[in-house]
């Protein structure tokens, strides 16, 4: 564990702590957003027959550098109306809430911000603040579109949280445990340990669990990616309805904020899905580094799988987002309630029977 | 003094406060704003005595899931056209008074019980399988009670709210 | 005495019980009330799980916690929807006019 | 199938003065001329008669006849006064393959015409829009307001050939 | 001593000074001219009317409702999904159970509309006109219901 | 639901993405339900009627372009149609034969930014840029004729500025073979998608005798079911000559009159076009084109009306010419704005977003709509 | 007062290096109020639509002004519009930056001899920055007229800018 | 009932995946873009953006401003004396016109071509030159007159010469003085038509 590492090598565990909390946000989602943003404009792009940013930089590859500057550069706006230390402290709360998911998510086996055995639930758990904050965002603007698309965030966010607990439900009930560490390790090795091949081990159930697991997947990916907003289920920043949601109202810095916890939870997610059903950061042919004996390139490989795995899930979200049209707000609630909640529901009985048997 | 305290005393602060500003505040939204600081403290404090479990089902269940409740509440039920979301407080002083001995009262009492102490070691490292174990052994039935509960509290909300 | 134990635990949550019922009786706002309440529930909860720690319930006091935090939500559910059908009949949340409205 | 005779024909035998003549000046559309106060009984006869079957009101213009005299009323700007503004209104049945214009004129002064607005709602916005560009008032219109200059508009009706635009607007120049 | 927690209140505390910094970082070189009409509420450049803080639409409430009750029953189910394996199938039907009653409750919601948006019936325009008979356009051509999946 | 939430009024527009333009519409809003919609016009009132009593005939066309900027063409075609009647020109055939190629590929350009950002205010943004892909060959057609991309002053009074362009007939042949596909790819991406459907189908529906009624036309009209197209039902130019259907609005996955029925008769109707342009293109005669344009437009005195349909809808130029050199009056009958009426109708009861989705379904031009 | 707001004396050669950094930060991510007028508007849909694409030079569209950059006036100006485009140019945070696309927002174009009702250059309401020509002007054209005002900003320095 | 459902579930996610299909399709075609500052399409022959006023070949007669249905074309001429040597056209008509101003404001025209059509010479033509972009709104006024205003100035004093010498040729000429006729360029009395 880095942690532990880092604590015998400073001596001080809040200060190993510290750097431990800071390496996922500057090693890792700076980073990553700067590639996302990019990322996300050039697979637009790409589908759309188009080239994307070309200007700043070899194809633009510095673009989302640009943008932040700029952004770091224009007048923050906060107008009469507004209530403003909630104002203020929206942005915060909305970075907290996606940053602190990923205190839990394992980059590599031996790098995760803490080991907590409730790993997935707490993950679940603090995205509740992210609901709190985008009602604060939404309410403190005084703005109708803001509060309009506050108002149908926060029934989008907790609706769709029911349907992915009861998806992860069903995992613990075949993993039995709730840590996103372990649920890796268990999928270790190859890329049919996975669960989405029904787990380790080679037995009847783990054939006869596939198809629910696919299901579960299914169902997780779409409820995790209501969860960020993205299309089809972006009704609360639907810019052709609602001009940008609950962020009408912010500027500059705060709502780069916004749009950096956006992108931020585009990967948490990702990283979930792939930690549930994919094997996490596990190599799904097994490992360089144990092949050749150095062990030091395996938390490498594990973290480049990792990412990959991150990334080609953010790739999806992309693309079906530059693929769909939105759904409206009932909409939204029908799919939820009636279509992934009851699949969800019968998913968890069967294989939880499966799992006795 | 070691760090296990001076968490203690940030966490009980951060709950304290909050949580009086929760019912001082003459604005609803920020009562219902200053909760979900009383919630967080109030799991960071579980935290410190070791019910991580509870801890996280705290910040699920309160936080996701009542708070939103409260506020979607507060939003649904308030006038707020025009006039700020205050609401009038009543017998501020006497109640002060009677909450203030109340509240000394309860802290002499509970202060001075000798309670029974068993030992102080924290849990062990899954307590959430543990409540499972228990759940399962000794109150199944008030977990499947607690099913006809929530069954009866969705009815039954539904329908008031419904009507 | 600045050494966390249990009579610390103890006497937050007999504070923010207190700090409850200061608001149950002064405030007017049938939510607020609510708001009152569930800071009462969170208070009760931390001494079962600070006896759970440090009495000899073990992890039932958890448990019971939990059970407390199931009945506070379907409490929480129940009371809002009430809240909410007293305010559709008397178009007002405040206790007080409430109490005077009906006959 | 009936030509503009004909239906002038019907309409004569049914409201007799209201409808004052066909006028087939134009080589082009014989127009029905309508008292401006008869129009809606016309028109509701033109849409329900199973033989007529106007279904549709096509277009409704409003047009300044500018047909009264010219009066100076402030130096090097001549203004109109007297005459008529007219009203066409043009009507089709997709059923019975047929036309129909009729026209209604009023006076300048005191330009009153009957709403059609009840008979084919599209009427509501072009009569609004008469009313925007003539000033002719439709009487017993839901909501005869401007609707496409700015309701603090105060410089007349542009359409009218009379009509000269004012200095500033809301602290803007109009002119160029 | 750090426990587990404590990570995640680190990551917490850094998330928010990591925001903090940022903004005001920003607010170094950033300009500030606040206008009269700058400080307007947006609403598409006209003034907007009313404030946005009116009671709300009560079904976004009764959405939370229902999300309550299932958050706490998936709370609860948590514990049991870690231990029912110890009890073999009976351990399961505890849980079948459980979550039977709430399939009830979820079904009776469904039957009773609240899983759905309500909408009121949307009358078409009516209007004091004749039906129209389209086949005197048309022709008589069947008009047949295409499926195109 | 006894609870009443108190009204919020919503100001959509002027400057808002999917108002398609600078249109305002006042929204009552429940919540998310709309109570009422009051659209508020005028924002682009150019004083296009005021112009033409300005202008000279020829010089009229510039602005006639400018009323439905998207189909510049069928704007002019109609004002040309209106004064030929207007002066009884006969144009060659070869004129006309230019002029309903020049015409369809304009209904095409059209109805593409009509999908697109109807697809686009539905939340699909790469159907979009498809659309303006297709789109933008189109205009290079009409630029290699002409030299403008948008607003062209092509078709003249009794003629046309420029015969067309050597390239022309191979490259449009080109065209009509490149495009077929991309209407079944648009019916795919966006058409057939579940999501699409379900956001269109049964909202926004338009039931025939309110249509006509409010005189509804064009493809909005067609949705609602019935086969009313002047094309067909009161000929003009040469459109007898040609073979097409007439779609019309079925039902296929709503009621009949649903934005999905009309946005589906707009691209059935791109097909049906372009059966015409192969048909046209086929069999065009040779000729001059200029050949009939008059010396001077000094038409008698008469009113005449003449339409067309356009892609919007039925447009159609009410002309009163006192003898002059200039109009005495235009008067536009402008199909977006007709259509518009209906809207605070169709939008009472529903969901913001299917306020958008309607709207975008009887596709209006802010140009002509305030003009 | 951010630095954006203060006069510097003369070029000190950190602040001309960061003066460059920002100016390029800022040209390089021109954000677009999206916002249409009239026929021009649709020229500069095609503008940012796969032939000329607008994002190549980091221009996107966002639908609120708090968000945008800069502002394209694109098509006639009416009276009746023309509060509006003031109130959003306003309500853009700074640094901020309007092209007038068209004959009719420079001065009116088409229409400024009898257009009763239509302003006669945007200019008369808001500082404009780039004036490009046309009616309505090539995709090209408009991608010129940007290129024009990312000259202008990178020669610009963090002084105030004149508006 | 249940079959709708189970239906609507397989075409929700069949037609998602059909999309799917064709936008990963579209994401390896060719991109459309033109790069436009580093490539520069030809635009076709009769594209139509700056006007271009060839003032050789310009007699001033004034058809072109006429026609323009924006008025954003100012011609001033002024007669020249016998003596001047105007100049030619390049199909050989020989100038009787000083063309003292002529200017075009692009920020008004609306590039219609209408100007085009009527000139005698075909001096005035639509050019592809669209990249005239400018900070001030003034620099869109252009002047196409080639004549410096030093010169404008001697034209037009030497045109009042000839004038005034022709006024007093007629006043002597004439018994009674005559009110003479204020100077106008020679207007043809043709109506600009279309071609
Ligand atoms: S400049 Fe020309 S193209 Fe642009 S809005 Fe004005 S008239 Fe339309
Ligand atoms: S192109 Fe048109 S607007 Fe421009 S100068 Fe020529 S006639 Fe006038
Ligand atoms: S029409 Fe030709 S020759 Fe006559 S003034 Fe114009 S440019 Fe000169």
């Amino acid at each position: 564990m880095i942690f532990d590492w880092l604590s015998s090598l400073i001596g001080n565990e809040i200060i190993a702590g510290i750097i431990c909390a800071c390496l996922p946000l500057f090693l890792f989602i700076l980073p990553f957003a700067l590639v996302a943003v990019l990322m996300e404009r050039k697979v637009s792009a790409h589908m759309q027959d188009r080239l994307g940013p070309m200007r700043t930089g070899y194809h633009g590859i510095i673009q989302t550098i640009a943008d932040i500057l700029k952004l770091f550069q224009k007048e923050d706006i906060m107008s009469n109306e507004v209530d403003k230390p909630l104002f203020n402290i929206a942005p915060v709360l909305t970075f907290i809430g996606s940053y602190a998911a990923f205190a839990a998510i394992p980059f590599t086996s031996n790098f995760i911000g803490t080991k907590l055995d409730l790993g997935i639930v707490y993950i679940l758990g603090v995205s509740s603040f992210g609901v709190v904050s985008i009602l604060m965002a939404g309410w403190s603007s005084n703005n109708k579109y803001s509060l309009l698309g506050a108002m149908r965030s926060a029934a989008q966010l907790v609706s769709y949280e029911i349907p992915t607990f009861l998806v992860v439900v069903t995992l613990i009930t075949v993993t039995g445990t709730t840590s996103l560490l372990n649920l890796s390790e268990m999928q270790t090795g190859h890329f049919w340990n996975w669960m989405i091949l029904g787990g380790p081990g080679l037995n009847l159930t783990k054939f006869l669990l596939i198809p629910f697991m696919i299901v579960g997947a299914v169902i997780v990916f779409i409820s995790t990616l209501a969860e960020v907003n993205r299309t089809p289920f972006d009704v609360p920043e639907a810019d052709s309805e609602l001009v940008a949601g609950y962020y009408t109202e912010y500027s500059g810095m705060k709502f780069a904020m916004f749009f950096l916890a956006e992108y931020a939870n585009m990967f948490a997610v990702s990283a979930i899905v792939s930690a549930l059903f994919f094997g996490g950061y596990q190599s799904p042919f097994g490992y360089l580094g144990n092949l050749l004996g150095v062990s030091w390139l395996v938390p490498f490989e594990q973290l480049f799988w990792f990412t990959l795995k991150g990334c080609l899930f953010v790739f999806v979200q992309m693309w079906l987002r530059w693929t769909l049209p939105r759904l409206r707000v009932d909409q939204l609630m029908t799919l939820c309630w009636k279509y992934l909640i009851p699949f969800a529901f019968a998913n968890l009985l069967i294989v939880g029977l499966l799992v006795v048997l | 003094m070691n760090l296990y305290n001076i968490i203690f005393y940030l966490f009980a602060a951060i709950t304290l406060v909050s949580a009086f500003f929760v019912v001082t505040t003459r604005n609803v939204i920020y009562s219902a704003f200053n909760l979900l600081l009383t919630f967080f403290g109030v799991a960071g404090i579980y935290v410190l005595l070791g019910a991580d479990f509870l801890a996280v089902v705290q910040i699920i269940v309160y936080v996701g899931g009542i708070l939103i409740l409260l506020l979607f509440g507060v939003m649904l039920t308030n006038k707020i056209v025009n006039v700020q979301i205050r609401t009038g407080a009543t017998q501020i002083l006497p109640a002060t008074i009677a909450v203030g001995a109340f509240s000394g009262i309860l802290i002499s009492l509970l202060v001075n019980t000798e309670w029974k102490k068993v030992g102080t070691a924290l849990p062990g490292a899954s307590t959430t399988a543990n409540l499972g174990m228990l759940m399962m052994n000794e109150y199944i039935l008030i977990f499947e009670l607690l099913g006809i509960l929530l069954l009866v509290a969705l009815i039954g909300a539904a329908t008031i709210a419904r009507k | 005495m600045l050494n966390v134990g249990l009579n610390h635990f103890l006497v937050i949550s007999a504070v923010l019980f207190s700090f409850g019922i200061f608001g149950i009786v002064t405030r007017k706002n049938a939510v607020m009330v609510l708001m009152g309440v569930e800071l009462m529930l969170n208070s009760a909860n931390i001494n079962f799980v600070a006896f759970a720690k440090f009495g000899a319930f073990g992890n039932q006091g958890q448990l019971i916690a939990l059970f407390v935090v199931v009945l506070a939500a379907a409490e929480a559910a129940i009371a809002l929807a009430i809240v909410l059908n007293i305010y559709k009949t008397f178009n007002s949340i405040n206790v007080d006019e409430i109490d005077s409205l009906k006959e | 199938m009936k030509n503009d005779e004909e239906i002038f024909e019907i309409l004569k035998a049914k409201f007799g003065d209201s409808i004052i003549e066909l006028n087939a000046k134009s080589p082009f559309e014989k127009v029905i001329v309508i008292a401006p106060l008869k129009i809606k009984e016309v028109s509701y006869f033109l849409r329900d008669d199973s033989e007529l079957d106007f279904c549709s009101l096509v277009l409704l213009s409003g047009v300044d006849d500018a047909n009264g005299e010219k009066v100076e009323l402030e130096e090097g700007f001549k203004g109109i006064q007297g005459g008529t503004l007219s009203v066409y209104y043009h009507l089709e049945s997709i059923n019975q393959k047929q036309k129909a214009t009729l026209k209604v004129s009023t006076s300048r002064e005191n330009p009153e015409v009957e709403s059609v607005s009840d008979v084919w709602r599209n009427a509501d916005w072009h009569e609004r829009e008469a009313f925007d560009m003539y000033g002719i008032k439709f009487l017993n219109h839901p909501d005869l307001r401007r609707i496409l200059m700015p309701e603090d508009w105060e410089a007349g009706y542009p359409l009218r050939k009379d009509y000269r635009n004012p200095e500033f607007y809301q602290g803007m120049k109009v002119p160029y | 001593m750090l426990t587990d927690f404590g990570n995640i209140f680190i990551f917490i505390l850094l998330a928010a000074v990591f925001v903090v910094f940022a903004i005001f970082l920003s607010s170094l070189i950033r300009p500030a001219r606040p206008t009269q009409e700058k400080l307007l509420t947006y609403e598409c450049g006209e003034n907007p009317e009313g404030s946005p803080w009116v009671k709300f639409n009560i079904r976004f409430y009764v959405i939370a409702l229902i999300f309550l009750i299932f958050d706490v029953e998936v709370v609860l189910l948590l514990p049991w999904a870690l231990a029912y394996k110890s009890f073999g199938i009976v351990g399961y039907l505890v849980g079948f159970t459980f979550l039977f009653v709430l399939g009830l409750g979820m079904a009776y919601e469904w039957r009773k509309g609240d899983l759905q948006w309500d909408r009121p019936k949307i009358v078409p325009p009516v209007l004091d006109i004749k039906k129209f008979d389209t086949t005197i356009i048309n022709g008589s051509e069947p008009q047949k219901k295409a499926s195109v999946l | 639901m006894a609870l009443k939430t108190e009204e919020m009024v919503l100001n959509m527009g002027p400057q808002h993405p999917s108002t398609h333009g600078v249109l305002r519409l006042e929204l009552e809003l429940e919540g998310e339900l709309v109570l009422n919609v009051r659209p508020h016009l005028g924002y682009l009132h150019r004083c296009f009627e005021k112009h033409c009593e300005a202008m000279t005939y020829p010089q009229v066309i510039p602005y006639v372009d400018r009323l439905d900027y998207l189909a510049a063409m069928s704007n002019e075609l109609t004002y040309a149609i209106t004064c030929e009647k207007l002066m009884n020109i006969q144009v060659p055939e070869r004129v006309e034969y230019i002029r309903v190629i020049m015409v369809e590929l304009q209904r095409i350009a059209s109805h593409l930014v009509a999908l697109g950002t109807f697809g686009l205010d539905i939340g699909a943004f790469t159907p979009f840029l498809y659309c303006f892909i297709d789109r933008e060959k189109i205009l290079s057609l009409f630029e290699l004729t002409c030299g403008a991309r948008m607003l062209y002053n092509y078709i003249w009074i009794g003629g046309l500025s420029h015969d067309l362009h050597p390239d022309f007939i191979r490259l449009a042949k080109e065209f009509v073979q490149y495009f077929k596909p991309h209407v079944a790819e648009l019916n795919n991406l966006l058409s057939y998608n579940k999501i699409f459907i379900e956001r269109t189908a049964n909202v926004g529906v338009l039931p025939l005798e309110a249509a006509i009624n409010y005189n509804i036309t064009g493809p909005s009209l067609r949705g609602s079911g019935i086969k009313w197209d002047l094309r067909k039902n009161d000929p003009y130019s040469i459109y007898d000559k040609f073979d097409f259907d007439i779609p019309v609005g079925k039902g296929t996955f709503g009621q009949v009159g649903d934005c999905w029925d009309r946005y589906f008769v707009r691209v059935v109707e791109m097909e049906q076009s372009l059966r015409i342009i192969e048909q046209a293109l086929e069999q065009i005669p040779e000729g001059d084109v200029t050949s009939a344009l008059p010396k001077r437009v000094k038409p008698p005195e008469g009113t005449v009306y003449a339409r067309t349909e356009n892609p919007k809808g039925e447009l159609g130029f009410f002309i009163v010419s006192n003898g002059s050199l200039n109009p005495y009056r235009v008067k536009v009958k402008p199909p977006s704005f007709v259509n518009l009426t209906v809207l605070g109708e169709l939008c009472k009861g529903c969901f913001i977003s299917d306020v958008i989705a309607i709207l975008g379904s009887i596709d209006i031009v802010m140009g002509e709509v305030d003009r | 007062m951010g630095l954006l707001d203060k006069e510097f004396s003369d070029g000190n050669i950190v602040i001309t290096k960061t003066d460059d950094l920002l100016n390029w930060a800022r040209l390089s991510s021109l954000w677009q109020v999206g916002f249409g007028l009239a026929c021009c508007a649709i020229e500069m849909m095609a503008t940012s639509a796969s032939h000329y694409d607008f994002d190549r030079f980091g221009v996107i569209p966002r639908n609120s002004p708090r968000q945008a950059d800069v502002i394209i006036i694109s098509g006639t100006v009416t009276l009746k519009m023309a509060q509006r485009i003031k109130r959003l140019y306003e309500q853009m945070p700074d640094p901020k930056y309007v092209i007038s696309m068209g004959s009719c927002s420079n001065c009116g174009g088409p229409y400024w001899d009898h257009g009763y009702h239509v302003l006669k250059g945007i200019d008369r309401v808001i500082p404009v920055d780039v004036y490009v020509p046309g009616c309505p002007p090539r995709p090209e054209a408009l991608l010129e007229g940007l290129l024009k005002l990312q000259e202008k900003i990178r020669n610009e320095s963090t002084v105030k800018k004149s508006a | 009932m249940i079959k709708q459902y189970f239906l609507n579930t397989w075409s929700g996610i069949w037609t998602v995946l059909v999309g799917m299909k064709i936008t990963f399709k579209h994401l390896f075609t060719p991109s459309v873009t033109i790069q436009y500052p580093d490539v520069k399409v030809e635009l076709p022959e009769r594209s139509r953006n700056r006007l271009y006023v060839n003032m050789d070949d310009c007699i001033g007669c004034d058809q072109c401003a006429r026609a323009c249905p924006v008025s954003c074309i100012e011609i001033e001429t002024v007669k020249s004396v016998p003596g001047d040597e105007v100049g030619k056209t390049s199909n050989g008509k020989k100038k009787a016109l000083w063309v003292t101003k002529f200017n075009i404001d692009f920020a008004k025209c609306c590039c219609c071509q209408l100007c085009v059509f009527p000139c005698p010479t075909e001096c005035i033509k639509m050019t592809s030159i669209y990249e005239f972009s400018e900070f001030e709104r003034d620099n869109l006024l252009y002047n196409f007159a080639t004549l410096t205003p030093a010169e404008v100035d001697e034209k037009k004093d030497s045109y009042a010469k000839l004038e005034a010498e022709k006024a007093a040729q007629k006043a002597a000429a004439a018994a009674e003085p005559k009110p003479v006729a204020a100077p106008a360029p020679e207007k043809p009395k043709e109506e600009s038509s279309n071609n």
